[in-house]
């Protein structure tokens, strides 16, 4: 009992800091610094990445729809807040568009109205993404490991082909920019959004369904034969992630100012696969600690890698273009043959507490 | 006291043209610790997998608890190939999935182990609950349904002092000698507070002093949780030990029926295990 | 009809490309159960070393060092990214696969610096431009489905008359049993990704000296169309891998043709989907029973 | 355990050290933010993709910007002379990537900031740019959107709004065709939105319009040509990038389309005309900037180019120069002349001065409007001579 307690400090002691810390970011540094930027990027990916995590590693469906439904909730944001005056220069080749209300607006605008209305906006992404998820899940969940996860591929390609089609040009801006929209300034603001939805991920892993998921993961056969739905499961989950993917979406646009369906592309849901494997499957804090290390390394830190000069070595003949990602997919090659299990393997930040005594008792329960 | 728990009736299964199990007809009634023993590749455990809902029948009807609760009947492709008896006599098609047959009050034990190898012990058994948890996603995520879990919680702690597994409740549940774990997936199997009990060669890979304790754990747990036991086990010594009685399985028929004392002395069964009748 | 040969014309000889790489996927999901999602990209370095042979070196050794070369990356990708994952759950093996995909792309934009490499001397004969019942198009078009069946006829009478062909349907159809055998099931593996591997090869050769250049992403979209052909034929079947692959190929190009350009690529992954659901087997695929 | 805990330590080390060799990255040598020669430094930001789609482009235009530099390395603001530094970060062409590479180049102080090729990333960028105060002046970036929703972005080349419709005029009135059939990548809003200006303009003539989308990653466009052909369509209007350039070129030639094969800016690239080279095609392109417009300038690049041998690489391997090359140049002196007339290298001062400024370049007078919109009226029109692979001068086309 005293370990579970030391545990909950420690953690609640962790999310205290990165707090102050979100908070010492704004007070210290300009919106526009770099590290402003890869943090709140960084911060996104965490949420998509445990989010994907909750599919992928706590209920063992091998999806890669992910860039799918993160399209569907930024668009949904996009088209919900984009102010009504300004609705004429985005939509410039639709006239304005078919949709000429903005939450925030109705809301009244103002400080509380915008901010109602911005998480409205991504509520909505986030549930039109659970809708479409329940949809093609019908179909699909009963697809073997493999074959899930070409079908959702494919459907994201399919989902980005309708997103670009002229024809739905009024409402999504087929393949132009959508912009102009409300964005949370403050590194703290997503700190705390996406903190909370992580924290709601981390209370239903574990929940009681929680442990139905992870028992699916485990044996499918025996999961069923203890009483568990297999169907009524898996969709639950593909849903709730895919809730929570359009969520990260819909804040994936805030951070970027603009969104473009073409980014939204498979090669966007490997990133966050590659994340989360080198996190640890079946590791929150795993995906969270490994998407700031990548956002890091990729957005900032490992620049100098593609132009020419890093730590002080000044090598432009080796450090060209190209050079930071092929380290990168060295890095992640590496990870995936010889450290399977990521840097968190399915443990969580706070059972590293908990580790030493555990193994003294196993010994003892072994002699 | 004769209440029937359990009816297989004209049951059929049949794999393309090959028939594993051929008109079986077996009943159970509550309180009895029921085996099925045959030669291996007899189909017992295909008929584990009927009652069960892993497999559809071809033909025939299973009852639980007075209720039908699957029925099939030779469609499409099966309907040529069919060699078995009783065709014509069912229409329905009633197949529920595996875990709505546990929810019913049916719970199974695998032949091969299969635990749910990650987690703890305690999480084995707590996750087996649940599909009797009437919380919803909302409540259980919120932790609004605290007391069930609470509740939840104690009984896992009961049925792990019950299979005496108390002291290794952190630990993975792969982790465990074999033996332990036999206990484990019966004690999870408790857990979803069952009627009838199947188990699959509990005993299988024990040794005879475990096999010794099996016995007198299964008996029991019959006794405390009121359950009935149907069970397939090759350790005669465990099933005439403990059974009230005793179906004997060959090739996919029923060849005998009866009490430990009657089976023993069944020649049919005896030629069926020893391969003699016709060679000798 | 006249108007529509054209186009008929084109999806033949997309198909074909198609095939070539489809059988690899087929070959290899056939036996390791995986989608060997680098497969697209050793078609993609195929293109390049082909880029870069035809430019340094005559074209009889050229083209033989554009196949040896690929067969050996795609022996070295399994041994290296596949073979110590043989034990570990499927999932691993996939992500492996994507991160082999995402690695050799990586490392050809390194090497290209990221810009598309001109193909600079096309094969001569197959690339003169010819007329065929008055539509106007590159022998290569006619020669593609050609040398794909020939090749196919070869491939089939070798899996089913040899002994490796032997241990390779063994292995297909029962890994452990084959081991146990006496397969070797290693060398099984290998041989399979090396006939993977050289199709592909042929496939490139035939696809980039069709275009003026070889990109680094060139062969994610050949890649993925490839593997739904296969599953569409029903996957770790030869022939259903062909048809499929003529059978997407045509669709494709007639879809364009009927004005739906939008919805060319989409219409493939939304019959990849329809077919999984309908007929997980695909065409000519056998039902693979999970063990209980 | 160990090896867990192992693996963490590295990470973290190597990440600060990565931490280290960034900061180093940006502040280099010159701490105090003066150079080896003594002179003070003042910093151009160069916003533009290496990588990605738009990657060779991006490359070609920061090419004349590395030209300008090396021929005016240094400038003289308020009596002091700077040496003049370029921070080149990589905006990896799409739009998701914009934001933190414009973060990084405010990191680096810079006063103001050159690019992009490719209008999306600007609009990203354009939006960190404008929280920092840091003017930027658009290159190559025709999209009317990155200078009317962005007060600090500026811009040298014309807009698609010109661009689109002074082909649709040149398509009508000089190649007197009335069916075009136009050709546009989906997800790109470059292709779309021109395509969608040259359509207004067309219809408006009296000319009809079939337009078709291909998916990315397209190769085969066999079918698209067919279908131009059986349009009727005397034109193809294919705004796309240099890839499906070349592969619409291979198409229309084997498929032996008859008509013209019309482009945008993005045509006007070494590798799309050595691909018309031997082919049975009609290439036509308008472009900022015609080779041979200016001697000095193409011999002295040129000169430059083959004594720099990566320079050489970046531009495709020849010394043909670009249109965005020329910009590049252009936009490098516009920045100076931005400089000089402030007064100042703080960036708030750049951006006060540069509405004011005036600058006669390679490609003609720059001026700005009230928008920030370069003042041009006329494009030039040039040809793909499909014997010698280099471009032919055809008009200078204006909106009729």
């Amino acid at each position: 009992m005293t370990r579970d307690r030391k545990k909950t400090i420690f953690l609640a002691a962790v999310l205290l800091v990165i707090l102050a810390a979100g908070v010492a970011v704004d007070l210290a540094l300009p919106s526009y610094h770099i590290a402003v930027k890869v943090i709140k990027k960084a911060t996104v990916y965490a949420l998509v990445a445990v989010s994907m995590n909750l599919l992928n590693g706590f209920t063992g469906l091998f999806s890669l729809g992910q860039a799918g439904f993160m399209l569907l909730g930024a668009v949904a944001y996009g088209v919900l807040t984009i102010p009504v005056a300004d609705r004429l220069s985005v939509y410039q080749y639709f006239d304005g568009g078919l949709i000429q209300f903005s939450l925030p607006e109705l809301l009244g605008g103002g400080t509380v109205g915008t901010t109602v209305g911005m998480l409205l906006a991504l509520a909505v992404g986030g549930i039109l993404s659970a809708l479409v998820a329940w949809l093609i899940g019908l179909p699909v969940l009963r697809l073997r490991s493999d074959y899930l996860a070409i079908a959702t591929l494919g459907f994201a390609e399919i989902l980005r082909a309708f997103f670009q089609w002229n024809a739905l040009g009024p409402i999504t801006n087929a393949s132009n920019l959508l912009r102009g929209y409300p964005d949370f300034q403050h590194v703290t603001s997503y700190f705390l959004l996406a903190g909370v939805l992580i924290a709601v991920i981390v209370l239903l892993i574990n929940s009681t369904y929680g442990r139905a998921f992870k028992a699916i993961r485990d044996d499918e056969v025996a999961a069923e034969a203890m009483g568990i739905n297999l169907a009524k499961h898996k969709r639950m989950a593909f849903i709730i992630s895919s809730f929570f993917a359009g969520v990260g979406g819909g804040m994936l646009a805030m951070y970027n100012g603009t969104i473009s369906s073409a980014s939204f592309k498979s090669s966007m849901t490997y990133e966050i696969l590659l994340i989360v494997v080198i996190g640890g499957i079946g590791s929150i804090s795993g995906s969270v600690i490994a998407s700031f290390l990548y956002i890091f390394s990729s957005e900032w830190l490992l620049r100098g890698l593609d132009s020419g000069s890093f730590l002080g070595i000044n090598a432009p003949g080796l450090f060209k273009n190209g050079f930071r990602m092929a380290v990168f997919s060295v890095i992640i090659m590496l990870i995936v043959l010889f450290f399977r299990r990521g840097i968190m393997g399915d443990k969580e930040l706070p059972d590293l507490l908990g580790r030493r005594p555990k193994r003294r008792r196993k010994e003892a329960a072994d002699k | 006291m004769s209440e029937q728990v359990l009816k297989v009736e004209n049951v059929t299964m049949q794999f393309g043209g090959v028939v594993a199990v051929d008109n079986l007809n077996l009943e159970i009634d509550r309180g009895e610790i029921v085996a099925l023993i045959g030669p291996n590749g007899a189909g017992k455990t295909t008929a584990f997998n009927v009652v069960t809902g892993v497999y559809q029948p071809t033909n025939g009807a299973v009852w639980f608890q007075g209720e039908k609760i699957i029925e099939n009947h030779p469609q499409g492709k099966m309907k040529a190939l069919y060699k078995g008896e009783h065709a014509g006599e069912y229409t329905h098609a009633l197949a529920p999935t595996p875990d709505r047959i546990t929810r019913m009050g049916m719970a199974r034990t695998f032949q091969n182990i299969r635990l749910w190898k990650s987690q703890t012990v305690f999480d084995n058994v707590l996750t087996a609950m649940h599909c009797r948890t009437t919380g919803n996603l909302f409540t259980a995520t919120f932790r609004l349904n605290r007391k069930e879990e609470a509740q939840q919680r104690r009984r896992v702690e009961e049925l792990l002092e019950e299979v005496g597994l108390t002291d290794l409740r952190n630990e993975r549940a792969d982790a465990l000698p074999y033996g332990k774990q036999r206990r484990l997936e019966i004690a999870r199997a408790l857990a979803t507070d069952p009627k009838l009990l199947l188990l699959d060669e509990p005993a299988a890979g024990m040794n005879p002093q475990e096999t010794d304790e099996l016995t007198a754990f299964i008996g029991e747990i019959r006794g405390k949780f009121g359950l009935t036991v149907f069970l397939i086990e090759h350790h005669m010594d465990l099933v005439m030990d403990i059974s009230d009685r005793i179906y004997v399985l060959d090739f996919g028929r029923l060849i005998a029926e009866g009490t430990p004392a009657e089976i023993q002395n069944n020649q049919r069964v005896i030629d069926a295990y020893l391969g003699v009748a016709e060679d000798a | 009809m006249q108007e529509l040969f054209p186009y008929l014309l084109n999806g033949v000889s997309v198909g074909g490309q198609y095939a070539l790489i489809a059988i690899g996927y087929t070959l290899v999901y056939g036996i390791l159960r995986l989608i060997n999602f680098a497969h697209g990209d050793v078609f993609m370095v195929a293109g390049l070393v082909m880029v870069y042979a035809t430019t340094a070196m005559p074209m009889y050794l050229a083209l033989p060092l554009v196949i040896a070369a690929t067969v050996v990356l795609g022996f070295v990708i399994e041994r290296a990214a596949y073979k110590p994952l043989r034990t570990a759950p499927r999932m691993s093996l996939m992500i492996s696969a994507i991160g082999v995909s995402y690695l050799i792309q990586n490392l050809a934009f390194y090497i290209t610096g990221g810009v598309p490499q001109p193909v600079t001397t096309p094969i001569p004969w197959i690339s003169d431009d010819i007329l065929v019942l008055g539509a106007s198009t590159k022998r290569v078009t006619i020669v593609t489905p050609i040398l794909t069946i020939a090749l196919v006829v070869l491939l089939v009478y070798l899996i089913q008359k040899t002994k490796i062909g032997m241990a390779m349907r063994a292995a297909a159809r029962d890994f452990e049993t084959a081991q146990l055998m006496g397969v070797k099931i290693n060398s099984v593996i290998s041989m399979t990704f090396v006939i993977g591997s050289f199709l592909a090869a042929v496939g490139a050769l035939l696809y980039f000296t069709n275009y003026p250049s070889v990109a680094i992403t060139s062969g994610a979209m050949p890649g993925l169309k490839a593997f739904v052909a296969a599953v569409f034929g029903g996957i770790g079947s030869i022939p259903g891998a062909v048809v499929g692959a003529f059978v997407i190929g045509l669709c494709e190009e007639v879809i364009k043709g009927l004005g739906y350009t939008t919805f060319s690529d989409a219409f493939t992954f939304a019959l990849l989907i329809v077919v999984l659901c309908v007929k997980p087997t695909g065409l000519f695929g056998e039902k693979v029973t999970d063990k209980v | 355990m160990k090896k867990f805990l192992a693996l963490i330590l590295t990470l973290a080390m190597a990440m600060s050290l990565a931490a280290c060799g960034g900061d180093s990255g940006s502040g280099d040598a010159e701490e105090g933010g003066t150079s080896e020669s003594g002179n003070p430094v003042v910093r151009i930001g160069v916003f533009e993709p290496q990588t990605g789609d738009n990657g060779a482009g991006g490359k070609q235009e920061i090419l004349g910007m590395q030209y300008a530099n090396y021929v005016q390395p240094t400038v003289t603001i308020d009596g002091t002379t700077y040496d003049v530094k370029l921070e080149i970060v990589d905006n990896r062409t799409t739009p998701e990537n914009g934001p933190s590479a414009a973060a990084e180049l405010m990191n680096r102080d810079v006063s103001v900031v050159l690019g992009s090729y490719g209008s999306g990333v600007s609009s990203a960028g354009g939006a960190v740019f404008e929280e920092a105060g840091v003017p930027a002046i658009g290159v190559t970036c025709t999209n009317p959107q990155v200078t009317t929703d962005c007060d600090v972005y500026f811009r040298i080349c014309f807009t698609d709004p010109f661009q689109g419709p002074a082909l649709a005029s040149y398509a009508y009135n000089t190649l007197g065709v009335d069916t075009a059939y136009t050709l546009a990548m989906l997800g790109s809003d470059y292709d779309q939105g021109l395509v969608y200006y040259f359509t207004e303009a067309f219809k408006a003539l009296g000319g009809t319009v079939v337009s078709e989308d291909f998916p990315e990653g397209s190769a085969n466009f066999v079918s698209y040509i067919n279908n131009a052909k059986s349009a009727g369509a005397g034109v193809i209007f294919a705004p796309v990038s240099t890839n499906y350039a070349q592969l619409i070129i291979e198409a229309a030639g084997a498929q032996g389309f008859e008509g013209s094969l019309l482009g945008s800016d993005t045509w006007d690239n070494n590798m799309v005309v050595e691909s018309t080279v031997g082919k049975n095609v009609s290439v036509e392109v308008t472009t900022f900037y015609q080779e041979g417009g200016n001697a000095d300038f193409d011999a002295g690049i040129k000169e430059w180019m083959n004594a720099n041998p990566d320079a050489l690489t970046n531009n495709g391997g020849n010394d043909m120069v670009s249109a965005v090359t020329a910009m590049g140049y252009d936009a490098y002196f516009t920045a100076l002349e931005a400089l000089k007339l402030a007064g100042s290298t703080d960036p708030a001062a750049v951006l006060e001065a540069l509405p004011n400024v005036s600058y006669e370049g390679v490609c003609g007078l720059i001026e700005f409007d009230e928008i920030g919109d370069a003042k041009r009226d006329q494009a030039y029109i040039k040809q793909a001579n499909t014997e010698t692979g280099a471009w032919d001068f055809v008009t200078v086309q204006g909106v009729e």
